[in-house]
């Protein structure tokens, strides 16, 4: 157990390593100077050469890099060119909000969707079934910004119940968090019906009746945690998909979130923020996947024994 | 082993029970058991093929040019004349929609095939040779599945720059990846599975095995992973030119158009929820056919 | 012996299926006399496990009793309302399956599993259910039975599965044990112990029905036997007259292609054709399509069931001497 | 030149398992098998028989050992070179659900064999040949062009035998073909199997577990424990007089279809079977054996002739204890 905690820590490190090298890489082979786009057309030439040479942009790509990596360990991820300020302190800041909205975005999604997948397994074909897989393919189906600009304009707009956008008081992460979650919830729910309904099919579940559970202890006892498992492993495509969905709701609720950051650092060509905050995303997505498969390990012996 | 050869005899007594019961079925069975009985996909596959020829026959259907400006009658609400009011510089809405739904099914079909093909190519690959070749690709895909596919599609959107081919060749480099991992597991299973060492044992080469056995075993999951890897690329491509980070004007896509209609979200909503709700019923449709393939073809893979 | 644990009347179980109604099981009838095991044998697809299954009330949909009753010790139990049937199940009445490794739960701990089966029926403390399964493991005789309490089913071996699942289904010493094929997924050492277990429950006052495709398992432990084809009864008698005379063709066949392990032979006897598809029977007996003495009368009507002699029926028009 | 038409020598197979572990499936196991004879191969889930098939057909590579056949070490060749053997070798599966491709038709199916040795020119050759062999394994002509679907389990094991029997080899193992059918169509099959023998002039390798299977068809049988042999000879002669405590015990536990018997003390193995990834010291049927004494846990029993049979047990001449 142990030694294939470790095994899948060194695969996570070296998959980080990969992402690290191929978002930096993409990074520049965009043509040109970025200091010269960055400062635009009135820049003059000593100007320029002085900041790329500050900034380690004349150094070929393979010093570059092992100057990040080795920086990036003690913590520092470069100067925002268009912020000015350390990027490890812009994203600090903006983590928090970001955090928040994925963990409300998260707590909807498992909730909801759990609940909604087993009302639906439960009453598979009726009503509550066809109403709860409705409304999660909606959410599957809807996109992000569709949702968030949906709820935007009835609770906001025309109801006034929920503030349209910002994040002064907590009612502000409302709105958001439904928006990003709808679509997580939505898999969820489908996912939750299909490995339950699948589950109550197992000879052991004909065992438990045949001990005399009741149909609803049979459900808790002994179908939802083996039903379970294929809905964690989900977790790790949540993970990314929230981020995805941050981005997208973070602009629409203009939340100062690590999302958000990410848009402007594109549209301020501004590499070393774009650098680490892509560097953030993905590295909370795999880290994310490696829970899963500890959690995963401690709800399925049988993943445990074999290592 | 063990544990293999008891599940093989078991799963052989469950098909016993099945021949019983209901014949085990073909794939043409398969495909008219639903449309027998999952109307949802009928009708989705309609809703589809409509699609599709409206966006074809944009020209005929509206008596307006796609970027045909009338700057008396902006921000119009729907009316008999614009059956889907006007924009902010006078264009009638349906007619953009019918034009933008060109680019948007472009978009969903061709890098959704493109992904498909190399996704599957290198996730048989891997799947069938094993080895360097398997870990290679795999250890690749696992860096692209580890971005968020917004972050990814950014990125390299980023690098490469905005318009339409650029587009295709982002949205494939970030589906790819999936279609090689689940169409390499299932090539794993194959391979170990009785009718393939039947084939091996009787001296078929590899490659003919892979081509005649394998490949054609797999299609029902490329088909269901085709279907629902549009949608896919329908709603990213979307989000990126929502962002202004896609299609570039003066082309019309959905989603540019809910960019630019976003500011007049509150006096003209329609400007925003019509392209949205065209991306709905175009993802809903695509998600129930897919949903209703799976359903009949590969029951297990909604696992993965 | 006139006390009966289980008596069956008439029991009938639809099936529907897209291609139209199907009979897994059609009209059967059979007693467990107390303190005895009875058999119930034929090939796959002849109804016996849906049998078993109506008479736990564990049918899967969309199959349902559509005929019938079943008397537990007296009492009448397919008109009981669903949480008095519960009551039964695993108190009075409990099964065992055939494969052991799919039957327990994978995530919980076999040790767990039996408490549970305590717990649900007596309302005993924690560690006073814990104390019974213990004993019931070694009444089982698990070997080493306090570190087995503690493993997963996949620890475990098939035999050792086998008498978990008989040890959950002994907690409330229940009148009547159904057996699936207990042993069909096992290896004949281990079939062997599992059989002289079964033997040593019927001497404490369980009665056991026993459902088995081989003719062996019956022979080593079955008092009396069923024979049931395509969903219905076709002969019944005490095994040693069963074995000694059968006389519906089928069983006929059955017993003939019974290979010896004493001697070998030239040719293996057969029973030609296969099993036949259950939407496809015959207008008349269901066997008479590989029967070698069908008559006209065998194609047109569906032999009774009817006694020969006493404590032997049979379904076969030839057995009763009305068809020449 | 040892006039064999089938030899393994010293074939060791190891998995690997959890951890450092290896499991050994199939242990320094050497057999023969003659040209036109028939061997059982008997054991119980787990002792490694389906791996042993498998290595002798180079379905597998052994670990260590060799197998020769018609006296050429085949487990050395190239793959390349090993081809035209290939051909002379084939594997009856246990399964007939999976053992057939869902999507070819029993044409198909039976023609890949000879398309891919190019047995026949034409076409129309080829399907004529496939007519021929779905004859001689009595399914009829008429079904040609179904899927394996469509038949019973009986028919689709009939039809695995003639994709077996196709390119006209001279060895086939047989794996368990018939336990996952009916008893009254398992004999249908063992009858088919026996008939192409003498037809053909086949040679099998007969694996299975039911012991009734093995007596009506093997020349000779070999019982394999763990991985190792416990008992090679001729089949009456084991049958009616085993050597081994574990063939004696496995014989006994039998369920024998005669209730006159019943009520007769039958013994019981004792205990259980020791793990194949951590096999007991000396004999591995030691844990288990009524009659072991400590030479059986300080060494291992080799194979040796008594009357006629080979046995590996210390005490194969006495009674039973």
């Amino acid at each position: 157990m142990k030694k294939s905690l470790i095994h899948r820590l060194v695969q996570a490190v070296i998959v980080l390593i990969g992402v690290v090298l191929l978002i930096f890489v993409m990074l520049r082979i965009v043509p040109g100077n970025p200091i010269e786009t960055m400062m635009g057309e009135h820049a003059d030439a000593a100007t320029v050469a002085r900041m790329t040479a500050e900034m380690g942009l004349d150094q070929p790509l393979h010093i570059q890099f092992f100057r990040y990596i080795s920086s990036a360990f003690r913590g520092d991820f470069g100067t925002s060119y268009s912020l000015g300020k350390p990027v490890s302190q812009l994203i600090g800041s903006a983590f928090v909000n970001t955090l928040i909205l994925a963990l409300f975005a998260a707590l909807f999604a498992w909730v909801a969707g759990i609940g909604c997948g087993i009302l639906s397994a439960v009453h598979k074909n009726r009503l509550p079934d066809r109403l709860f897989m409705g409304f999660s393919i909606l959410g599957i189906s809807l996109p992000v910004f569709m949702a968030a600009m949906f709820l935007q304009y009835i609770f906001g707009f025309c109801l006034h119940w929920l503030p349209i956008s910002g994040t002064e008081r907590w009612t502000g992460f409302i709105l958001p968090s439904i928006a990003l979650g709808w679509n997580s919830a939505g898999q969820v729910a489908q996912m939750t019906r299909t490995a339950l309904l699948e589950t109550l099919q197992e000879d052991y579940i004909d065992t438990a009746r045949a001990k005399g559970r009741s149909p609803s202890g049979v459900l808790v006892h002994h179908a939802l945690r083996n039903a379970m498992l294929p809905v964690l492993t989900m977790m790790t495509i949540q993970f990314s998909g929230l981020l995805s969905g941050a981005v997208i709701t973070e602009t629409v609720f203009s939340i100062n979130g690590v999302g958000r950051l990410m848009v402007q650092a594109i549209s301020g060509r501004d590499i070393p923020l774009l650098q680490g905050t892509a560097l953030l995303a993905t590295a909370v997505v795999i880290f994310g996947s490696l829970l899963a498969d500890v959690l995963y390990s401690v709800l399925d012996p049988r993943v445990r024994k074999e290592g | 082993m063990l544990k293999a050869k008891r599940k093989q005899v078991e799963q052989a007594a469950d098909l016993r029970l099945q021949s019983q019961i209901g014949e085990q079925e073909r794939f043409r069975d398969q495909l008219r058991r639903m449309a027998r009985e999952n109307k949802t996909a009928v009708v989705s596959f309609f809703v589809i093929v409509i699609l599709m020829l409206a966006a074809i026959l944009a020209p005929l259907l509206t008596p307006y040019e796609e970027n045909e400006m009338d700057l008396l009658h902006r921000l119009q609400p729907p009316s008999a004349e614009h059956l889907l009011g006007t924009d902010e510089g006078g264009r009638d809405v349906l007619t953009r929609l019918l034009f933008g739904a060109r680019v948007s099914l472009l978009i969903g079909v061709a890098p959704a095939l493109l992904s498909l093909i190399l996704g599957a190519l290198l996730g048989a690959a891997a799947g069938y040779r094993g080895g360097m070749t398997d870990t290679v690709i795999m250890r690749i895909a696992d860096v692209t599945l580890a971005f968020p596919s917004m972050l990814l599609a950014m990125v390299i959107m980023y690098s490469l720059g905005g318009g339409i081919f650029n587009v295709f060749l982002t949205l494939t480099l970030v589906n790819w990846a999936n279609v090689a991992r689940i169409v390499r597991s299932q090539t794993l299973k194959l391979r170990s599975d009785e009718f393939v060492e039947a084939a091996r044992v009787t001296g078929v080469p590899d490659r003919t095995i892979l081509r005649r056995h394998i490949l054609p075993n797999c299609l029902p999951t490329l088909l269901v992973l085709f279907t629902l890897n549009i949608p896919a690329a329908i709603l990213t491509e979307s989000s990126l030119s929502f962002l202004g980070l896609g299609i570039q004007p003066p082309n019309a896509s959905w989603g540019l158009m809910i960019n630019t209609g976003r500011q007049y979200l509150y006096n003209a909503p329609w400007l925003c929820f019509a392209p949205g709700a065209a991306i709905m019923l175009i993802v809903l449709s695509f998600n129930f056919l897919g949903n209703g393939l799976l359903d009949v073809l590969d029951p297990r893979m909604k696992k993965q | 012996m006139n006390e009966m644990t289980l008596e069956v009347s008439g029991l009938t179980v639809c099936y529907p299926t897209e291609k139209g109604a199907i009979f897994p099981v059609k009209d059967v009838s059979l007693k467990v006399p107390a303190g005895s095991i009875v058999g119930i044998v034929g090939e796959s697809g002849c109804g016996k496990s849906m049998t078993a299954r109506a008479v736990m009330g564990l049918l899967r949909s969309p199959g349902k009793v559509t005929a019938g009753k079943v008397f537990l010790c007296g009492r009448e139990i397919t008109a009981l309302p669903e949480k008095e049937r519960r009551k039964l199940r695993g108190n009075e009445m409990s099964m065992i399956f055939q494969e052991p490794m799919t039957s327990l739960n994978p995530v919980m701990k076999v040790g767990k599993q039996v408490e549970e089966a305590i717990r649900l029926h007596t309302d005993c403390s924690r560690e006073e259910a814990k104390r019974r399964t213990l004993e019931l493991f070694r009444e089982v005789e698990i070997p080493e039975a306090e570190t087995r309490l503690s493993c997963y089913p996949h620890q475990l071996s098939g035999g050792l599965r086998q008498r978990v699942m008989i040890a959950m289904a002994m907690v409330c010493r229940p009148r009547l044990l159904i057996a699936d094929e207990p042993t069909t997924a096992l290896d004949v050492t281990v079939e062997a112990q599992i059989l002289k277990l079964l033997e040593h429950l019927r001497d404490a006052g369980t009665s056991v029905l026993m459902i088995s495709h081989n003719l062996g398992v019956i022979a080593r432990v079955c008092d009396e036997v069923y024979v049931m084809y395509a969903g219905r009864v076709v002969e019944q008698a005490s095994t040693e007259r069963l074995f000694e005379q059968p006389l519906h063709p089928y069983s006929r066949g059955l017993f003939r292609s019974v290979r010896s392990l004493r001697e070998g032979c030239e040719t293996l006897e057969t029973i030609p054709g296969v099993v036949p598809n259950l939407l496809r029977l015959p207008q008349g007996c269901s066997f008479s399509l590989r029967c070698p003495e069908c008559g006209e009368k065998c194609e047109k009507t569906m032999p009774e069931l009817l006694e020969t002699e006493p404590g032997h029926a049979v379904r076969c028009f030839r057995a009763e001497g009305g068809e020449e | 030149m040892s006039g064999y038409l089938l030899e393994a020598r010293n074939v060791t197979k190891l998995f690997p398992a959890a951890g450092k572990k290896k499991v050994h499936a199939v242990s320094d196991v050497s057999l023969q098998i003659r040209e036109g004879e028939t061997l059982g191969l008997v054991g119980e889930s787990g002792c490694g028989k389906s791996t042993l098939g498998r290595l002798l057909i180079r379905l597998l590579a052994p670990t260590s050992g060799e197998v020769r056949f018609r006296g050429e070490n085949i487990t050395a060749l190239k793959d390349s070179d090993f081809r035209r053997i290939r051909k002379e070798m084939q594997l009856v599966f246990q399964d007939p659900y999976a053992s057939l491709d869902p999507r070819m038709t029993v044409r198909d199916l039976v023609a890949e064999p000879i398309e891919t040795w190019r047995l026949c020119g034409s076409r129309e050759e080829v399907t004529d040949r496939v007519r021929e062999l779905l004859r001689a394994v009595n399914v009829p002509e008429e079904f040609l062009y179904r899927y394996p679907h469509q038949f019973s389990g009986g028919q689709r094991q009939r039809i695995g035998i003639a994709r077996a029997i196709a390119a006209d080899p001279s060895f086939i193992v047989c794996d368990e073909p018939v336990s996952a059918l009916d008893v009254s169509v398992q004999n249908q099959i063992l009858n088919l199997l026996r008939d192409l023998k003498t037809s053909r002039k086949l040679t099998y390798l007969f694996i299975s577990h039911d012991l009734s299977v093995v007596r009506y068809l093997a020349d000779r049988v070999c019982i394999m424990f763990l991985g190792k042999i416990c008992e090679i000879g001729d089949t009456e002669e084991i049958y009616t007089r085993p050597r081994h405590p574990y063939t004696r015990f496995l014989l006994d536990a039998v369920p024998v279809p005669d209730p006159s018997v019943r009520g007769k003390e039958i013994r019981l193995l004792k205990g259980e079977p020791p793990s194949p990834a951590d096999p007991p010291t000396g004999c591995r049927f030691r844990t288990r054996c009524p009659r072991a004494t400590e030479k059986c846990a300080a060494s291992e029993p080799e194979l040796r002739y008594i009357g006629g049979v080979q046995a590996a047990c210390y005490y194969a001449e006495e009674g039973p204890a």
